[in-house]
């Protein structure tokens, strides 16, 4: 494999790990900073893609999708935070495991109800599409190059959010002692909606933007949901830096995974079974790496608690 | 008596009645709906004690019951096929005798449970969930891809496998078989529940420094804990690759894993019947939904969500009160 | 007219009950001692007023009704809490678990610190790796952020060094004399109560036993009260 | 009183397919108007498992007499040896794995869609009569993928630019088109069923890479061409049928179907309703409790296809025709048209291995 | 003099640039009440942590029982008769209070690995246990589930779990927190008998018990030794008035 060629893989897995932390930065905010394990969260995905689909489909404005998008997942995330989160936030984490796999039902048989059975159509606006040459004359297809963009501003605006306003800190004081924050003044309550709704819009945003170089359909949120975590808890809960660097990683190594191994095991077996067991092994690798990260630093890259 | 135990007797006389009257009205596809939530049960029967008591969320379970369904799977086709598993260093030949897969299901997957054990014992909290998960990826994904006992397609058993004086393919008989092992794993929970053992696991969940502090081992005890678990799973894992004659990679999915998760929980965690009402609770839904309409989910969905909601320790919770027994 | 003013209060965990009519009053810039044998429930009485817990009775405070109020309602009307136990916001740094109680007024960051410097050597740290008695200074100063009118103190001195519980004990005079706050203190040691204290009322089971100013409190009532 | 049972999706993601078999099955179905016949149809949410349950619950408490409908190999395999060796005959509507048109091939077993290989097959000699000289193909690593690969290796025979296996369920696929581009391919052949070839050409289109497309129909097919949109324009992909065959049984089928569904058919549509008027054409022959007897009318395909000529080879897997369509746009809609003949009366390439000769 | 029971060599441990302990070598004898005391954040509960084996030292030596126990777990270290109390209740709080103290019996017999019979039926372990109970004034609540107890009946009980462990020696992290006047007397002259069972390490901010209870007291400041000796050795270094005592004294 060529060197240029390599260089491209690479930038491909970097790609990759940003459009993975597009898709995990609503769940690192549910997650990460609520404590909330939230595993409706691909649906709210499904919700935004679909939402755009509609819009763009009557429209034709890509924009005016987005838009759907985000008020079409903040608002399902803001009524499911109202009428059953709220209720699970003192129970333990089993519970709102059961109650949001009961949402993901509701939500992807419903989407199939009102849509039907069929993959919709959405596509990327004129614009954007088609491909502009990077250094070393590397065609690169231009909406990627924006995704990149925005997963590093949301990447950014998250942290700050995080890090550095009183809403950041006062959810993260909720998250360790949610009637202590209470006694204090602070009605917890409604920043968790907020924050919530936020963490929706913004998985709808993403689906609505990867959706348009993906397929639109019922259970497209799952693989989605499974990768999320997984970059999540790579990076370690509660970090948005970590979610980053998690991100990457994990785009690195499925990317290269895939690329890569295929070639090592051609050194000792035919083509086509090279191909076919590299890929096996490829398919397990975020996973391994997952596994091999906790292992060793068993709360994540950058996590701080036990 | 307390109400919980109660209702314990009643769904313990259901397993019992429920069948015998399908077998007086011949009605044999209840008595399958009816093992397949016993097995379910006895799945969860085996997470409840890694998740009930020793407070360990595990969402690779499927690993073990995929291992049990395997081992099962494995052993009856080499034995279908007439030819050995391995013939080096000695050969190794299948078999399609049902104690046997049971022993090699219950020591393949206890086997799993210790090393995944030994390494995700490492983390915990939501990371053990997460590091549970990605073993039983890493599992599916291999079995996927797997050629040699047919990939995704699975593997196909034509004829149930035997136990010694009974007829297992008379769907009573091995409803019969299933129903001893759940007994046989309620009886230990109870007993394990109450047990130093218990005791031990128990503390080590809720206070870990503290059970150090006394001389115990969390992770030792929770080791064990996951052991035991594994190994109840595993078993029931090669029953339910006996009931469907069939074993594959589905049976090791997240998804899987999640729905025996999903029957600890409705019926109530650390509960001893929990399992059982969870187990049959789903089956029943998803058996009575499925005819209502296309999108029966949708329903299921919302009654899950009426139990959580309103059903503080799952349906045995909300039937015999909040405070557990024993 | 009492700031604080709780008539026949009663309050049950579960099914148990553990306060069975509590009276309790405390005026504008006065400060009470709040006494009573360990379990006779004066965390208990202390969460019913800040709405932690639900309580039947009458609860009012600067002429509104607390017993409507969601936590956080209450707290806005000016009842700051230094809970029993701490309870700092583990993850957050010193810094942080004071920003997030800041509500305008007297009390900022800087004042805080004046008055706990170690808070500020220690700005930066988690609260969870912080010393017992770091963590007992945060809490105060936290509830402090919230410039309450009624600072409720329930073991606040607990774990601390005599050196440091002089301080407190002293900050908790300068308070009173100069801004007027009033408080609601719980401590064991009724040496130290009884110089910051204007008046006591002591708890039994869930019942008022004694009330009174503290001259009045004689060793005969302590003995059998207090046990000492 | 015949009993069929037809176990097909209904629910979940890949619903889409099993509603269209069962629309097909039903459609030939009502216009037979025969009041004899009883059908009863479940939901395997795509599940192995609940498959087999379903079907043990047609044998054991419906007491049906035929098997069908199941989409997908996974729950073919589990399903269909167990239900073959209780005597009840399973008629296919489109999964047809390698074992059972094989070693595993069984009297009471009918396939009417096809062999699983078939439309690969179709891409690989459409390949070889092109001309191509160095076509990069992939597929998804499992089973059918495998079989998809070296199908379309059997009739295309030479050089390959590559050779890739993606995971199942993938969805960014920068990674695979950025080693086309540098792998010197002059066409591309995959097979990515559902989602995963939607996500794939999409991104495709979009990365400037301009070779020829092939597939087989199945990412080609009346639903998911909508949402592929201009991207699937000018692919090629084999197919055993298309709307516009040109016969009285397809014309009638296709018209039928847009009455009364109110959408165009498509190629699990189709299967369901020759799958239904095959087993209309036995039942008039013979009762499904003379085994014999009705196996016999079964193996004479005696009824009119939508795909027009059809017989059974020995393994009872079809012998057809099939074509290499092309996706064009119809007003508004995207939708395939026949450019070429790949193979002529192909059978499956298992009919050696199964013992009923 | 007594025998040397528990010692530490010159123990360090550090967090980033703050030396929580720096140098610290102490020891407790047989029969003898030692006790820790110094500003908040001198180090203490670090020193505790370190006894323990909660806390691996930077450098230097913990020696139990005439062994060097530096690289034993925690564990080890409390089966070979090493008990402590947690400064703040580390409790198995959804149990009752007596399966809080079967807990200590359990796991001072060693025998955990049973997976039947009733830990609470299991005669040995019970009287352990309620003995455990009674010496804390706790019996008539061995019914009620711990989360259900204030917080200084909880303090009495992480005392009591300890007892049940019949230990070589106590280290105790302030035990007389959150405990009324009433009921430090109480611990107070509970400890003063407890001395000739097993020494205590006790760190304490109560000067009260301090004064009445300690033998030795070593006064830690930023992580040093800075003083050890009588009571009234310390109550009369100015060094420790300063640091620690102020008027207390
Ligand atoms: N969370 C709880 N659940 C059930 N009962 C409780 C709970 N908290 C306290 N109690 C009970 O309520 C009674 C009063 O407890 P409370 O904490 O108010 O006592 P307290 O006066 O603050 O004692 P202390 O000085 O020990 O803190 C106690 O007997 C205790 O057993
Ligand atoms: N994990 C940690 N990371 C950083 N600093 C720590 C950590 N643990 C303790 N410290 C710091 O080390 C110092 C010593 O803490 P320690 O808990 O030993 O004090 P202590 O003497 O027990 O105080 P107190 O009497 O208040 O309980 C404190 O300043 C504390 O903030
Ligand atoms: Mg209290
Ligand atoms: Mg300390």
């Amino acid at each position: 494999m060529s060197a240029l060629l390599l260089a491209e893989q690479v930038l491909n897995g970097l790609q990759s790990g940003v459009m993975l932390f597009l898709m995990a930065a609503g769940l690192t905010l549910i997650f990460g900073v609520m404590g909330l394990i939230n595993l409706a969260h691909g649906s709210l995905y499904m919700v935004g893609a679909f939402a755009a689909a509609t819009v763009a489909g009557l429209t034709g404005s890509f924009l005016l999708a987005l838009v759907a998008a985000l008020a079409a997942a903040a608002g399902a995330g803001a009524l499911v935070e109202l009428f059953v989160i709220r209720r699970l936030y003192a129970r333990d984490h089993l519970d709102q495991v059961l109650a949001t796999f009961a949402l993901i039902l509701i939500f992807s048989e419903g989407t199939r109800w009102a849509f039907g059975s069929f993959p919709l159509y959405l596509d990327i606006p004129e614009v954007l599409s088609g491909t502009v040459t990077l250094p070393g004359g590397i065609p690169y297809p231009a909406y990627r190059l924006l995704l990149i963009v925005l997963g590093l501003a949301v990447a950014a605006g998250l942290w700050w959010l995080n890090a550095r306003t009183r809403l950041g800190i006062r959810i993260r004081a909720g998250e360790n002692d949610r009637e202590m924050i209470a006694a204090l003044g602070v009605d917890i309550s409604k920043l968790y909606t907020l924050v919530f709704a936020l963490g929706a819009g913004l998985a709808g945003l993403a689906g609505a933007l990867v959706g348009a170089i993906q397929s639109v359909q019922v259970g497209m949120g799952e693989p989605v949901l499974i990768l999320a975590f997984v970059v999540i808890v790579i990076g370690g809960i509660g970090s948005i830096k970590g979610a980053l660097i998690g991100a990457l990683l994990v785009g690195l190594t499925d990317t290269l995974g895939g690329v890569l191994l295929p070639e090592l095991f051609k050194l000792v077996t035919d083509p086509a079974s090279a191909a076919s067991i590299g890929s096996a092994f490829a398919s397990m690798a975020i996973y391994i790496l997952m596994a091999g990260v906790l292992i060793w630093r068993p709360t994540g890259l950058f996590g701080a608690r036990a | 008596m307390s109400r919980e135990r109660i209702l314990n007797a009643a769904l313990l006389a259901a397993l019992v009645l429920v069948p015998a009257w399908a077998v007086w009205a011949d009605e044999p596809f209840t008595i399958t709906l009816a093992t397949r939530a016993v097995i379910f049960a006895l799945a969860a029967v085996g997470l409840n004690i890694a998740l009930g008591i020793g407070g360990l969320v595990s969402l690779g379970h499927a690993v073990f019951f995929g291992i049990g369904g395997y081992a099962m799977g494995i052993l009856a086709s080499h034995a279908q096929s007439y030819t050995p598993l391995t013939e080096w260093p000695f050969v190794i030949e299948g078999t399609k005798s049902m104690p046997v897969i049971w022993l090699v299901a219950v020591a393949a997957s206890s086997l799993a449970a210790l090393l995944i054990g030994l390494l995700a014992l490492r983390t915990s909290g939501v990371y053990f969930i997460m590091i549970t998960l990605a073993f039983g990826q890493m599992m599916y994904f291999f079995a996927i891809s797997w050629p040699a006992y047919g990939g995704e397609d699975g593997l196909s058993i034509y004829v149930r496998n035997g136990f010694p004086g009974l007829n297992t393919l008379v769907p009573i008989q091995f409803y019969g078989i299933c129903l001893a092992w759940l007994c046989a794993a309620l009886l230990f929970s109870a007993r394990l529940m109450r047990s130093p053992f218990g005791l031990a696991l128990n503390a080590a969940r809720q206070v870990p420094e503290r059970a150090r502090a006394v001389g115990l081992d969390p992770t030792r005890l929770q080791l064990v804990a996951l052991v035991i678990s594994g190994a109840i799973t595993g078993l029931a894992g090669a029953l339910f690759a006996d009931l469907n004659r069939f074993v594959s990679p589905t049976m090791l999915s997240w998804q899987m894993s999640g729905e025996i998760m999903v029957f600890v929980i409705i019926g109530g965690v650390a509960r001893l019947f929990g399992p059982v009402a969870g187990a049959g609770f789903y089956v029943l839904l998803e058996h009575l939904l499925g005819g209502v309409s296309d999108y029966w989910q949708i329903f299921l969905g919302l009654f899950l969500l009426v139990v959580v909601l309103f059903g503080r320790g799952g349906l045995i919770g909300m039937l015999a009160g909040r405070r557990r027994d024993g | 007219m009492s700031l604080l003013s709780l008539h026949r209060v009663t309050a049950s965990y579960g099914a148990s009950q553990a306060l069975f009519g509590v009276d309790l009053q405390v005026a504008p810039g006065e400060a009470v001692a709040f006494m009573g044998r360990n379990g006779m429930g004066k965390s208990t009485t202390v969460r019913c007023i800040c709405r932690m817990l639900p309580a039947q009775g009458t609860l009012v405070f600067d002429g509104h009704d607390l017993s409507r109020l969601p936590s956080h309602r209450a707290a806005r009307l000016g009842i700051g809490l230094v809970p029993e136990g701490r309870r700092c916001f583990r993850d957050l740094t010193v810094a942080e678990n004071l920003v997030a109680s800041a509500r305008k007024g007297h009390w900022d960051q800087p004042r805080v610190e004046t008055l706990f410097p170690r808070l500020a050597e220690r700005r930066r740290q988690r609260a969870a790796s912080l010393s017992g008695g770091e963590q007992q200074m945060l809490a105060i100063g936290r509830a402090l952020m919230t410039n309450p009118r009624l600072l409720i103190l329930d073991e606040a001195t607990e774990g601390l060094a005599p050196t440091v519980r002089q301080e407190i004990w002293a900050a908790i005079a300068r308070l009173k004399s100069e801004t007027g706050m009033a408080m609601l203190v719980i401590d064991k040691s009724l040496k130290e109560l009884r110089g910051a204290c204007d008046r006591a009322v002591i708890l039994e089971r869930g019942r008022n036993v004694w009330q009174g100013p503290f001259e009045a409190l004689t060793p005969e009532v302590s003995g059998q009260y207090l046990g000492v | 009183e015949v009993k069929i049972g037809m176990i097909t999706t209904l629910s979940g993601g890949g619903a889409s397919l099993g509603v269209d078999t069962r629309d097909g099955f039903m459609l030939a179905m009502e216009a037979a108007g025969r009041d004899d016949v009883e059908i009863i149809i479940e939901d395997d949410q795509r599940k192995p498992d609940v498959a087999v349950q379903l079907a043990d619950k047609m044998i054991q408490s419906d007491k049906v007499d035929i098997l069908t409908g199941i989409v997908w190999s996974n729950l073919a395999m589990a399903v269909v040896p167990a239900a073959t060796a209780q005597g009840k005959f399973y008629l296919s509507t489109n999964a047809a794995p390698a074992q059972l048109a094989g070693r595993g091939c069984d009297p009471n077993y009918f396939s009417v869609s096809y062999q699983n290989d078939n439309l690969h097959e179709a891409a690989g000699a459409f390949a070889k009569s092109e001309g191509y000289q160095k076509p990069f193909i992939m597929a998804p690593n499992y089973p059918a993928g495998k079989d998809s690969l070296n199908g379309f290796k059997r009739f295309y025979g030479g050089e390959l630019a590559g050779e890739v296996y993606t995971q199942l369920g993938q969805t960014d696929y920068a990674a695979e088109i950025a080693q086309i581009r540098a792998s010197g391919a002059d066409s591309i052949f995959f097979f990515l069923p559902g989602g995963m070839g939607i996500s794939f050409l999409k991104q495709y289109a979009d990365s400037g890479v301009e070779l020829p497309v092939m597939g087989p129909a199945f990412s080609f097919d009346q639903g998911i061409l909508q949402a592929v949109g201009e991207a699937a324009l000018g692919v090629k992909n084999g197919s055993n049928w298309s709307k516009d065959i040109d016969n009285a049984a397809n014309a009638a089928f296709v018209e039928g179907f847009q009455e009364k569904y109110d959408r165009l058919p498509s190629l699990y549509a189709a299967y369901g309703y020759d799958t239904a008027n095959l087993l209309l054409s036995a039942l008039d022959k013979a009762e499904p409790s003379e085994a014999e007897a009705f196996r016999a009318a079964l193996k004479e395909a005696d009824f009119d296809s939508v795909r027009g000529d059809f017989a059974f080879d020995t393994n009872q897997h079809p012998i057809q025709d099939i074509y290499i369509r092309e996706v064009i746009k119809e007003g508004d809609v995207y939708t395939n048209k026949i450019v070429a003949t790949a193979l002529e009366d192909r059978s499956s390439a298992y009919v050696d291995e199964c013992s009923m000769n | 003099m007594a025998e040397t029971v528990l010692a530490t060599h010159d123990l360090r441990k550090s967090f980033g640039a703050l030396a929580a302990t720096d140098g610290v070598s102490i020891d407790l004898r047989a029969g003898e009440i030692h006790a820790i005391i110094g500003p908040n954040g001198a180090g203490k509960s670090t020193l505790i942590a370190q006894i323990c084996g909660a806390l691996r030292p930077d450098a230097g030596r913990v020696a139990f029982l005439g062994q060097d126990v530096t690289g034993l777990s925690t564990q080890a270290r409390a089966r070979m008769g090493l008990a402590r109390t947690f400064q703040t209740s580390a409790l198995a709080m959804e149990d009752t209070v007596l399966q809080n103290v079967l807990l200590g019996a359990l796991g001072a017999s060693g025998r955990p690995w049973q997976f039947f019979g009733r830990a609470s039926r299991d005669g040995a372990l019970r009287d352990r246990a309620e003995a455990a109970l009674e010496a804390v004034d706790l019996a008539e609540l061995s019914e009620l589930r711990t989360a259900e107890l204030s917080h200084g009946q909880r303090r009495q009980l992480e005392v009591a779990v300890a007892l049940t462990l019949a230990p070589r020696a106590f280290v105790m992290d302030e035990p007389m927190a959150g405990l009324g006047q009433e009921g430090s007397k109480r611990l107070t002259g509970f400890l003063d008998g407890l001395r000739a069972q097993a020494p205590i390490l006790l760190v304490e901010h109560d000067m009260d018990a301090v004064f009445a209870l300690a033998d030795r007291i070593s006064v830690l400041v930023y992580g040093r030794v800075i003083a050890t000796g009588t009571v009234d050795e310390i109550r009369r270094d100015p060094r420790v008035r300063e640091a620690y005592l102020g008027d207390a004294a």
